[in-house]
């Protein structure tokens, strides 16, 4: 079996740390804040200049001077900060971010990350914040599908896109399994329940290793 | 007596000329100065520099003077925002050129500018395409590539209060690139909401000094950015 | 949850080791955390670099530290402030080591410690004998000098208000290094005058934000700096 | 005759411009304040982070967290800004201070100046934002007397004391004359009353002209 979105995101969030200063990418990384438990307080950083970011707001109760960096409209936390841009960015580059969860086109085997652009010719491309946040927060997951709409693998020996940062990515989750990028390579944590390693290995563009302390994916979503 | 105060948007933005560097604050529809775009576009400049994070979405402000055909080119770290079709169809033309640089950088480039700071080395985008052609040196143990401080001639700012000198606040997340552009340029013209009395912003809580801005007009209702 | 205060000075300083850099905010007598300081001397810690503007006046704090034997080398940039008569001893008999910085640089090296700059051209100091052995470059028409990031193993940052989070605000001119330095520490130690509820700090008027800050603890009537 | 002190700072203060930024250094500067006509609003900045910087307060109001760069203790004019140190200095490095007025050891031919340490082998130097002002305000104005106490001139052709900063003064306001740093040289623009040319240029260490339309300094204090 795979995780569906929801089930992927809900792992991941099992995974947050209490405390810690995460920021969220577009898509994926985004919903996972809707899994993390209550009883854990997170701090989400937006690059766009908060830190201590709510849910959206109620209807009606919008405000179009407080969005995310993905230009939704959000609120504020008890304890949050206005800063501006470069302060944000600050925060990112200077290593201050626990963690950022991105999503990802393509990691490679050293945890090079892909996600930015699909087009070799940079047709229409746009980088935002996510070159920084992979190079400067002190972890970095990266959160996918295990291979493409057409079945190809999205973890590679090297990525074919155009990267975003090399040697950044700590952790991939996939809706097939959780795997650490390590310096002896990539090792397999947790692999969805049922799944065999040798399919996921026919799955995978480069080596895995399975540690030897795996176990399926917990489902709690 | 200093006071920055300027009768109309037509004074505001007078003297911009062709070929000019502009910087205009604003993080999707936060924080866009709408009104002094629009006196842009009335005063006619062409051939324009903007540098801004997003190319405008809609068919107002950004959008709006792209296209009036004004721009030769952006600097920006996300054009493809949604609803971002004057710029794509002016893009896929190839009737406007696109500096694409990492949403960090580009805010640090500026900082760079406004703080007197002649280039810097960051890891940011080193091994990447945005750093073809650029330096790269390692230092501490990671590549780094140089960058140099990106300045603006005019910035275009949009604040909630201000007062004569030219002291600013802002209003929640709509602070985003303003108070870096407003070092960064040589002429910094502010839109604000409200006009207070001078000593009326607690020292302690303004955003953005008086010495960093040149020109300031009251907009008190101003009209949301990205218009269709 | 995240909750930083400690419960007792001891505490709020444990772990400082030998050999460590340790930033502290103040200029002249405004900003220093002289009870965090004292704490320090009571820690034991000793070898370390200390990164300030000044040297210490009288004889508690800062020259406590210095009189007490711990600090190798003073990384500042205007040591011989009146009353610096410890430093001056120790300076004189060759029993610590100075690294002169022009104040600006100083400020600059630790924001980009904070920031993640791996390093930056500035033109001040060129051609003077504190640019001597350090790299120069000819950028935009004028000699620029490579200044590298200044960072702290510790930093010792005195405030006003905080929450429990670590947010934190300065009162009027103490301010002044604090921010930056909160930035540029693996460890950021607090003390405050008053720990506010979470949520009581303006999210638009808060200094510095909790990212920057590690260890908190309230000192409600700090002593006054440099005492005889 | 030669200027005193207080004729020299009001000769200063005459130049101030209405509206201007200005960073006073320690010493003679700090007391152009004193005689700018009352009529001007001159917006002082010490680079310790404010803006607006107001005169000492009287007696008894004194605030331990409200001081100069100088150490000494000031007041807040409406309108002012506290900032931190960076940002104090990003206004100055950054070529936004309108003008600095420096108190200087030596100044060169070229505009060079010498104003942080009289020791060749640095016994306990203090550089503190000179070297930041010099290089970073606009416009740089040195005052000093115009020879020491032994008679030495402290106008050179080129500083024999460590410099500060190379080619940044525009214009050196001294006891004995007002002179302009300019691509042709010293310039002489004023003469204090009853001083003749030959006697200023044999009290200076760089060659003078003297301009056409020179005049003897106003004394207005």
């Amino acid at each position: 079996m795979t995780l569906t979105r929801e089930q992927l995101a809900a792992r991941v969030a099992a995974d947050v740390p209490d405390g810690a200063f995460v920021n969220l990418g577009i898509g994926l990384p985004t919903l996972v804040a809707n899994f993390v438990p209550a009883d854990r307080e997170v701090i989400y950083h937006s690059e766009n200049g908060i830190l201590g970011m709510g849910p959206a707001p109620k209807k009606g109760e919008e405000n179009p001077d407080l969005i995310n960096a993905s230009k939704q409209y959000v609120t504020l936390m008890p304890g949050a900060a206005i800063v501006h841009h470069t302060d944000a960015f600050a925060m990112i580059r200077g290593g201050h971010i626990d963690l950022a969860l991105l999503g990802a086109l393509q990691v490679s085997a050293t945890g090079d990350l892909a996600n930015w652009t699909t087009s070799p010719n940079l047709l229409m491309p746009g980088v935002g914040g996510g070159m920084d946040l992979a190079v400067g927060a002190a972890r970095v997951w990266a959160l996918m599908e295990h291979n493409t709409r057409d079945g190809q693998p999205k973890i590679l020996e090297c990525c074919t896109l155009p990267l975003t940062a090399a040697r950044v990515v700590d952790r991939i989750y996939t809706n097939l399994a959780v795997i650490d990028v390590t310096e002896d390579g990539l090792v397999v944590r947790e692999m969805a329940p049922g799944l065999d390693f040798a399919e996921l290995q026919r799955r995978t563009g480069a080596t895995l290793t399975l540690a030897n302390d795996w176990r399926a994916i917990g489902l709690s979503a | 007596m200093r006071d920055i105060r300027v009768s109309s948007l037509a004074e505001a933005v007078d003297g911009i000329r062709d070929g000019m560097t502009i910087l205009i604050s604003g993080f999707g529809n936060a924080g866009i100065p709408v009104e002094l775009i629009h006196a842009v576009i009335d005063q006619g400049a062409k051939d324009l520099t903007i540098v801004c994070n997003n190319a405008g979405s809609g068919r107002t402000d950004i959008a709006g003077l792209l296209a009036a055909g004004r721009v030769r080119k952006v600097i920006c770290s996300y054009p493809k925002s949604s609803g971002a079709v004057v710029f794509e169809r002016l893009y896929a033309a190839g009737r406007i050129e696109l500096e694409l640089v990492p949403q960090g950088t580009l805010s640090e480039r500026m900082r760079a500018a406004g703080a007197g700071v002649g280039g810097f080395y960051t890891p940011t985008g080193a091994g990447t395409r945005l750093a073809e052609g650029k330096e790269v040196r390692h230092l501490n143990g990671r590549d780094h590539v140089l960058e140099m401080p990106l300045k603006g001639d005019v910035a275009l700012i949009k604040a909630e209060r201000a007062d004569r000198w030219g002291n600013l606040t802002y209003n929640l997340a709509a602070r985003n690139f303003a108070p870096t552009m407003a070092m960064a340029a040589d002429l910094t013209i502010v839109q604000a909401r409200r006009i207070v009395e001078l000593g009326a912003l607690d020292p302690e809580t303004i955003v953005t000094p008086s010495i960093f801005v040149d020109r300031l007009i009251e907009v008190p209702n101003p009209e949301p950015a990205g218009r269709p």
